[in-house]
């Protein structure tokens, strides 16, 4: 109890430092600094009419690297982590039975959600969303087919194929962008097209979809794996 | 150029393929991932090799097509090239450590790797906050990763609690760079830079929380306990990774970001280090498992280059020379040291005598330790000394002091682990298993350390002027040690008197006493060298490397020549001394008591360069400010070697465990490095005064104490050279004590001393350590008799300690004459009774050391002893004849070093008249006086033959002994206790005290580093707790509120 | 003003449903409450105008975040079942 | 009182938020709980750097309709916070699920979700 | 004739009559002291006798080179120790060798026959002689410590270390003795003589009441011949010292004889008083109050 009373303590003084950050907010009117250049010039710099999708692919292109890097390591390094014995995954999967009520409906819901998946993420620079949305709710998609048909499986070969290979065309296209383009990343390898329509805003639905099978590979990689664990014993 | 992007491109590249290989092709990750190593190891070091040549400007790489602040940008400037070399060499090296490991586990952990360093390249070159945060973020998730390589409880455990500071470390970090986004709306750091974000309440405590994020990175005391556990819980090759490349980048995204903070957090920041530095090297005292160990030193090296970047508004242009400099130091040894102990795999320190199975893993080690604690030849001995010059010119006194005891800290546990090494006893069940993957990395670095600490030295403007042949000769002994010891033997004599016959006549008069005291002395002593057979491994080098440093000393033009061959001439007799039989405390004292020394020595060089431009030695002529303290610290500094009272625990034993060879050359020689370093000291700055007290006088007395407690100390050893070290303790007093008296008649006593003092002094431990080396005991009492079957010896002895008990008519009583004069002319009587005293005492144990080991009784197992040494005797009758010489002609010695004192002190007060001294006092000739002497001698002892020429030579036991007939030497022999009653009488003067001073203080280390570690209680949540309790310190601190 | 109101609703809700979550004895429900937290929170964002940030708050932070932890939590479920 | 906007509302519950998070963070024993805290931590965290981005009566920043493509700097909010929260959104994920794998192994060796018992390395 | 020549002539006749003088006082004072006790006593020349015997003894052993060697040290020692000291003030006939060396020279001088003597007795392999030997350097280091005060107080009064230029300072009438001048140095330097004498109470080194003990137990005849010859002349060496430096020298022979001779009877008259000590309770005791008065007699005359 004390030390609670202790971490209490501890937490109101965090707490002041909080306050005095929430204190000098004020909210602004307009926008400023880089934001600003990003709402008056995006749309001819870039191409995208979601300026959050420009934003994260093309004016911090590299974030975003960053970003699929790290989905891409947490799904390695909990692959090696757990580290998934394959072959004794028959056997014991074929014992579980699920509704058939469930497994059916499965089936009609899940390629339903892999197609909202995509549409998400090559819409990424039109409408609210982009590979990691549509990446996970490809995820999802397959998240569902365990839980309703726990015989189907995927491989393991085939999603990390399609991993890497989505992994090195992103990186191969911001190469490209030094090479083609002003810089590692530029969106203007290929044309920027008529602003508001799917083949705009030059690379970035490519990129948004080799994100979203990307990310979606991965996720479902790392539930995966963690099924398998589930199965195991 | 290639361009640096290309680092991240084929990074990503290769960890993204990866996945193309199932587990047949792992192999071919394998080598595809060392493949991506090596390419951007190139690229970085082209990079580096372009701004070292100064082809080259710093370049900008812009991500897309836009310029920064509105896109990502990064920056390949000097300092990148340096840090992106370094992370990527250490993958490239790490990797090539731990590519079982990794191929074991699969390729995935071949991407961790990459991805880390990766992850590591951009923090380093990145120009946005952002983008800062989230390759952080990858590169702490990958070590999450690569710590669970080796799964185990203590592995997962370790990587959770990483995993959970690193959560809320990197919390905090966004918060801040969200708030600091919202106040400049960028997110560029150098757009930050522009604006002054201290105005504002809000900014700055964004800025706190951004630099704070950052400093916990760096694992800053208390908050530290997930580090520490992280370093011992995982594989040591990632734990090299962790300690070299990561922390390299850390400290780097540090150096990036500190600007943005106001200078009072800077300070703040600085303090914090150097609380880190402090604590983590007390708490580094305690522990025994080796890469804890390890854990605390790289913390606290961290936690020293942040104090030195928090401190780079104080310490100005020199910031980057003094970081790159210990860090690369830190880099290569810490990387090193953890390899080397991942291939032994012990948990104890204790255990890495197995070291000694492989020659060149231990040479490994040494280097790297060295390397660390920032020993010469090594990188960060420039960058310490840098420091310390920097910091105590702008008067940061408390600093330096901070930094000094923190590194002393170091040295200590350092220095014992090698000690363990060196000497311990092999452990049977333990043999390391030595692969070359392995080990290749580790002669690597080893080697790349040295070459790094030349291109240092080349970089730093006095470390250009270091005269690196005689250590380069030192060195080459290294490469022909598999030649037998006759031939070795013969180079180095060569090599001396070759050296000392090219420059003598370059040396100034009394730089070239000295000079003739340690290169014909080294000469002298060497010879007997000649008396071991095999190869003596590890004997040349360091015997070489100190009297490289020797020379250094004399030939030093700048301060710091100076301290650097006073450093290489430590390091060099630290290893004959722990070549000795039972040496690894002693050893230990000695490194510990030197280092402490050096580090008042640079203190003191440092203060007295307060606004001085050049650093020449000249600098101590004209100090203006704190002189008595720059004179304080240089003297005391300059007394731990000479083994000044309270100072000398370390002598006795490295003097009497060290070979029979090493002791003369320990004793007679190097101590006279510290009288050397005092004379220079008061040529320079004359007499100071602590109020009105004159620091000389204080000298003075300590002078005749030192001389009081060493020779009565010797009166009571059993150990024959044990009383030998000790009584040089004591004969060091005298020399002290003559220096102190700061006039004419002083010096020359001081300074005739000394050469007396050498010769006599190797005489009697060459002699006595042949006797040792015949009868492989010091115990006196275990001698007995041996004139019998040691004449030689014995006369030299006999002679020695005549001269050390200065009875006329033999040149000892020359020091003492003068040294009567000079107290009477100073009026000193207090301290010249004293010194007196001492001198009687001397004859005790001068008595007893002829008597316990030749007279008396012969032991029936010394029957058959035989001579010592041939090659042990030459230099001894050498000696012989100078001293008897001298004891002619005193003068012939005395004038000329009186002459050479004039320009110092020009008061000549002696006058010499053929031998005939006279002063104002009494007067003295030593040629009358020797040949009155032995004229009455032969009179009498003809006299006698004539009376008693038919005497009888008796058996050994045919002696009067109360109507029974002894049989058994040892009953006999009274030798044990010798002076049992005079021990009685005034032993209490001599009680331990001052040992049992310095063993309290190290105790008390313990304990408190015992309290420090506590709070480490191993649970990852109170270390969160540490962690957010830290930073709300550090706020109210700096804040002070709301 | 109505949206101030809702706000202030939803924020409620999410400290309710965070003190579930901490507090509850209960994992599955607090694992379930920390996923309400985000869900509620991807309202929020709708409110402060980020429809991108909701659509991924809601797919990732509420969605497969819960999930894994529900895949974990029975992970160890079965493992004290087996040890039972 | 009027001046008081949802952004204003949204950055003290996202504070709040985020503290309930650290509260959990250091006080709760069973360590499913601690990374349930940490979700709610960067949950909270998430709010902040959104309703930081907010600015009153904006909209969001999609150009889908003609009238915001003229004149956007004045009609739309911060599209970089929102940016920079999907980012933080997906790391968190990252982070989280590791945390997770990691607290499934550690259960794995000592049978135990409980903190206190994680201990070996120490001093 | 060359004036080295008559320098040794000279200085050979101080010998002689130094030699015998300690001989008879030898024989003289435990005459006294017999007769005081009401016995008869020993024959006043019984040293002589015991010298000749000595040398004409025919069983003559030696166990060693150092064991031969160690008697003509210690003879060495005695001589040296007088020929290093000018005996009669203003005589240039009985300077002896004192202008090779001062004060300095004949205080260290004092050593090397003890040194020579603790060697030779040590070869012999006697435990006796060690002990013997240990005690009386113990007690030498001790009560030397308080003579060296007195000393350098008497050096620093007369800004001198030239025993004639002592002598010579303190003519004029025993007012400018030392003794009168400096009592507090004389006091300390009085005391150390009785150590230096080694008579008792400090006379547990050689112990001559109890079965043989001290340095000497294994000589026998010419060597011991030799130790006796030095017996004489050493003892009396050190008087002449004290008188020198405490007792405004003397100007004449029979001067010399009646200094002398009292200063011997101080440390006989002390030693009839008190019991003997042992060694750690004199060295004790000569650093305590002894010493003491030295250090006063430092500061008394460096101050005032």
């Amino acid at each position: 109890m004390l030390k609670n009373s202790l971490i209490l303590i501890l937490i109101l003084g965090f707490a002041a430092i909080m306050l005095s950050l929430f204190l000098s907010y004020t909210p602004s009117e307009d926008l400023k600094g880089v934001s600003k250049h990003y709402a008056e010039y995006g749309k001819e710099e870039v191409g995208a009419a979601n300026l959050v999708s420009a934003v994260v692919v093309t004016y911090r292109g590299f974030d975003t690297l960053g970003e699929v890097t790290i989905l891409f390591l947490t799904a390695s390094v909990i692959g090696f982590f757990l580290k998934v014995n394959h072959s004794k995954d028959d056997e014991n999967t074929a014992v579980k039975k699920y509704s058939e009520i469930l497994g059916t409906s499965a089936k009609i819901l899940i390629p339903l959600m892999v197609l909202l998946g995509v549409y998400v993420f090559i819409n990424g620079h039109l409408t609210p969303g982009g590979g990691f949305q549509g990446g996970a709710i490809i995820a999802s998609a397959f998240v569902l087919m365990f839980i309703a048909l726990p015989q189907r499986k995927i491989s393991h070969k085939v999603l990390s194929a399609v991993e890497s290979f989505s992994g090195l065309s992103y990186v191969l296209i911001g190469v490209l962008g030094i090479i083609l383009a002003a810089g590692f990343l530029d969106n203007q390898i290929l044309s920027l097209g008529t602003f508001g329509s799917v083949l705009s805003a030059g690379a970035i639905p490519l990129i948004y979809i080799l994100i979203g099978l990307k990310v979606g590979t991965e996720l479902t990689g790392i539930i995966s794996n963690l099924k398998e664990l589930q199965n195991e014993q | 150029m290639v361009n640096p992007i290309y680092i991240v491109a084929v990074l990503l590249g290769v960890a993204f393929t990866s996945g193309f290989f199932s587990k047949k092709g792992k192999n071919i990750a394998g080598y595809l991932s060392m493949l991506a190593l090596g390419f951007v190891s190139f690229v970085s070091l082209q990079w580096l090799h372009g701004f070292l040549s100064e082809q080259q400007a710093a370049a900008q790489i812009f991500t897309t097509a836009f310029k920064p602040p509105f896109s990502i940008n990064l920056l390949m400037g000097k300092e990148e090239a340096v840090f992106t070399s370094l992370i990527n060499i250490m993958g490239l090296i790490g990797g090539l450590y731990l590519f079982r490991k990794l191929k074991e586990t699969g390729s995935n952990a071949f991407i961790a790797l990459l991805l880390l360093i990766m992850g590591l390249n951009v923090i380093v070159m990145t120009r946005d906050l952002f983008n800062l945060f989230v390759f952080m973020e990858i590169s702490s998730i990958a070590i999450a990763g690569l710590i669970i390589l080796s799964q185990n409880v203590k592995s997962i455990s370790s990587g959770f609690k990483y995993m959970l500071a690193g959560g809320l470390i990197s919390g905090m970090l966004l918060l801040g760079t969200v708030f600091l986004y919202y106040f400049t709306g960028t997110l560029n750091i150098d757009g930050m830079l522009q604006q002054n974000l201290n105005l504002v309440k809000g900014s700055s405590v964004a800025v706190f929380l951004v630099i704070t994020a950052i400093v916990l990175e760096l694992k800053p005391f208390p908050a530290n306990g997930w580090g520490v556990d992280v370093y011992e819980g995982a594989d040591a090759g990632i734990s090299a990774l962790i300690s070299s490349a990561y922390a390299t980048a850390s400290v780097y995204v540090f150096m990036k970001l500190i600007p943005v903070a106001s200078e009072q957090f800077q300070f703040l920041i600085a303090a914090i280090g150097i609380i880190t530095f402090v604590a983590s090297n007390l708490m580094g005292l305690r522990q025994s498992n080796p890469n804890r160990l390890l854990g605390y030193s790289s913390i606290s090296q961290i936690g020293l280059l942040m104090a030195i970047i928090g401190l780079s508004s104080v310490i100005g242009e020199s910031t980057n020379f003094i970081v790159i400099s210990i860090l690369v130091s830190h880099y290569f040894a810490k990387a090193g040291l953890f390899w080397i102990s991942g291939i032994i795999k012990t948990n104890s320190i204790r255990d890495w005598s197995v070291l000694r199975h492989s020659k060149i893993l231990l040479v490994s080690f040494g280097i790297f330790i060295f390397a660390l604690v920032g020993l010469p030849p090594f990188p960060s001995f420039f960058g310490k000394w840098e420091l310390i010059m920097n910091l105590s010119g702008s008067h940061n006194f408390i600093w330096v002091t901070a930094i000094l005891v923190g590194s002393f800290l170091e040295a200590a546990y350092m220095f014992r682990w090698l000690g363990y090494a060196i000497k311990l006893e092999l452990p049977s069940e333990i043999k390391p298993v030595i692969k070359l993957n392995k080990i290749i990395p580790v002669i690597l670095f080893a080697a790349s350390v040295i070459t790094a600490g030349y291109f240092t030295g080349m970089n730093h403007e006095y470390g250009k002027l270091i005269n690196y042949i005689p250590l380069a000769f030192a060195l080459a002994f290294v490469l022909i040690e598999f030649l037998p010891v006759f031939i070795k033997n013969t180079l180095a004599i060569a090599g001396l008197a070759l050296y000392f016959y090219l420059n003598y006549q370059s040396y100034t008069d009394i730089s070239r006493i000295f000079a003739a005291i340690f290169l014909l002395g080294g000469i002298l002593t060497l010879l007997a060298g000649y008396a071991y057979k095999g190869k003596r491994l590890g004997f040349f080098p360091f015997a070489l490397m100190m009297f490289a440093g020797l020379i250094g000393l004399i030939e030093a033009k700048s301060t710091l020549e100076f301290f650097y061959a006073w450093e290489l001439m430590t390091i060099g007799s630290y290893f004959l001394i722990i070549r000795g039989k039972k040496s690894i405390t002693h050893a230990l004292s000695y490194m510990l008591f030197s280092i402490g020394g050096a580090y008042l020595i640079m203190a003191g060089l440092g203060i007295a360069s307060i606004g001085k431009a050049d650093l020449t030695l000249s600098i101590l002529h004209q100090v203006t400010e704190y002189a008595p303290l720059v004179f304080i610290l240089l003297a005391v500094g300059f007394m731990t070697k000479t083994a000044s009272i309270g100072l000398h625990i370390w002598l006795p034993g490295a003097h009497a465990e060290a070979e029979a060879d090493v002791s003369p050359m320990v004793s007679a020689i190097l101590l006279k490095a510290g009288v050397f370093g005092l004379l220079i000291l008061l040529m320079a700055m004359g007499e100071q005064f602590i109020g009105k007290v004159s620091i000389p006088y204080l000298l003075s007395w300590v002078g005749a104490l030192t001389a009081l407690m060493g020779n009565m100390m010797a009166a009571f050893q059993e150990d024959a050279k044990k009383l030998l070290a000790y009584s040089s303790i004591g004969a060091l007093g005298y020399a002290v004590f003559g220096l102190s008296l700061m006039s004419h008649l002083g010096w020359l006593t001081a300074i005739s001393f000394s050469i007396t003092h050498f010769m006599l002094k190797a005489l009697l431990f060459l002699a006595i350590g042949g006797v040792v080396w015949r009868l492989k005991t010091k115990d006196m009492y275990k001698m007995g008799g041996l004139i019998k079957r040691m004449p030689f010896s014995f006369f030299s002895v006999l002679i020695g300690i005549i001269v050390l008990a200065g009875v006329p008519p033999l040149t000892g009583f020359s020091g003492k004459w003068l040294f009567y004069q000079a107290v009477m002319e100073k009026q000193w009587f207090l301290q010249g009774a004293v010194l007196f005293f001492s001198g009687i005492i001397a004859f005790l144990y001068c008595f007893r050391l002829i008597h316990a080991i030749f007279l008396g009784q012969l032991k029936d197992e010394h029957r058959n002893v035989k001579e010592a040494p041939f090659w042990i005797l030459v230099p001894q009758y050498i000696l012989l004849a100078v001293l008897l010489g001298f004891s002619f002609l005193p003068g012939s010695m005395l004038k000329p070093i009186g002459n050479m004192l004039l320009p110092f002190l020009p008061d000549g007060a002696i006058h010499w008249n053929g031998q005939l001294a006279t002063t104002v006092y009494g007067y003295w000739n030593g040629k009358t006086v020797m040949i009155i002497i032995v004229g009455i001698f032969s009179v009498v002892f003809g006299w006698l033959w004539f009376m008693n020429r038919k005497a009888r030579k008796i058996k050994q036991f045919n002696i009067v002994y109360a109507a029974e007939r002894p049989f058994r030497p040892e009953t006999t022999h009274f030798a044990y206790n010798f002076f049992a009653p005079y021990k009685k009488a005034i032993g209490f003067l001599v009680a331990p005290g001052i040992t049992n001073f310095w063993n309290r203080i190290d105790e008390g280390a313990h304990a408190v580093s015992d309290k420090f570690t506590k709070l480490y209680n191993g649970n990852g949540q109170t270390y969160l707790i540490h962690i957010v309790a830290f930073i709300v310190v550090i706020y109210l601190i700096s804040f002070g509120g709301f | 003003m109505i949206y101030i109101i809702i706000a202030i609703v939803l924020g409620i809700v999410m400290i309710v449903m965070s003190i579930i979550a901490i507090h509850h004895k209960n994992i599955t429900l607090a694992i379930l409450s920390a996923g309400g937290v985000s869900l509620v929170a991807s309202i929020l964002y709708l409110l402060l105008a980020a429809p991108d940030v909701a659509l991924t708050e809601a797919s990732i932070g509420s969605g497969l975040t819960t999930i894994i932890f529900f895949y974990v939590l029975n992970k160890i479920k079965k493992h004290k079942h087996v040890e039972e | 009182m009027e001046k008081i906007g949802i952004e204003q509302i949204s950055l003290a519950f996202g504070f709040i938020i985020l503290m309930l998070g650290l509260w959990g963070i250091l006080s709760r024993k069973n360590i499913i709980k601690i990374v349930l805290s940490f979700t709610l931590f960067d949950t909270g965290l998430n709010i902040i750097i959104v309703a930081i981005g907010y600015l009153k009566n904006k909209t969001a920043p999609i150009l889908d309709s003609a009238e915001l493509q003229t004149d956007t700097a004045s009609k739309i909010v911060d599209p970089l916070p929102q940016a920079l929260v999907l980012t933080s959104i997906v790391i968190g994920l990252g982070v989280t699920s590791l945390l997770l794998v990691y607290a499934l192994k550690l259960y794995k060796e000592k049978k135990s979700l409980f903190i206190n018992d994680y201990k070996d390395l120490k001093w | 004739m060359d004036p080295i020549l008559v320098k040794i002539l000279y200085a050979l006749l101080t010998l002689f009559i130094v030699l015998n003088y300690g001989l008879l006082i030898q024989g003289i004072v435990p005459k006294i002291g017999a007769r005081v006790g009401r016995r008869h006593g020993i024959p006043f020349y019984q040293a002589y006798l015991d010298i000749i015997k000595n040398y004409s003894k025919r069983t003559r052993v030696t166990h060693g080179i150092m064991f031969y060697i160690g008697p003509v040290f210690r003879l060495t020692g005695g001589i040296g120790l007088l020929m290093f000291m000018p005996v009669i003030f203003g005589s240039n006939m009985f300077q002896n060798f004192s202008f090779t060396g001062d004060l300095l020279l004949v205080l260290y001088f004092q050593f090397f026959g003890v040194l020579g003597m603790a060697l030779g007795a040590a070869e012999s392999g006697h435990p006796h002689s060690a002990i013997g030997v240990s005690r009386g350097l113990s007690q030498t280091t001790a009560f030397e410590f308080p003579l060296t005060l007195g000393v350098l107080s008497l050096a620093v009064q007369y800004q001198t270390l030239n025993i004639s230029d002592i002598v010579a300072a303190q003519q004029g009438g025993f007012m400018h003795w030392s003794i009168m001048t400096n009592p507090l140095a004389a006091a300390a330097m009085l005391i150390a003589f009785l150590g230096a004498m080694g008579r008792a109470p400090f006379d547990v080194v050689l112990a001559p009441q109890e079965i043989p003990i001290g340095p000497p137990t294994e000589y026998q005849s010419g060597l011991l011949g030799v130790l006796q010859l030095n017996r004489a002349i050493f003892p009396i060496a050190k008087l002449i010292l004290f008188m020198n430096l405490l007792f405004g020298g003397a100007t004449s022979w029979p001067e010399l004889f009646l200094k002398t001779f009292l200063i011997y009877m101080w440390s006989v008259f002390v030693g009839v008083v008190f019991p003997r000590f042992r060694v750690d309770h004199s060295v004790r005791w000569f650093l305590g109050v002894p010493l003491l008065i030295g250090i006063l007699a430092i500061i008394v005359t460096k101050f005032f």
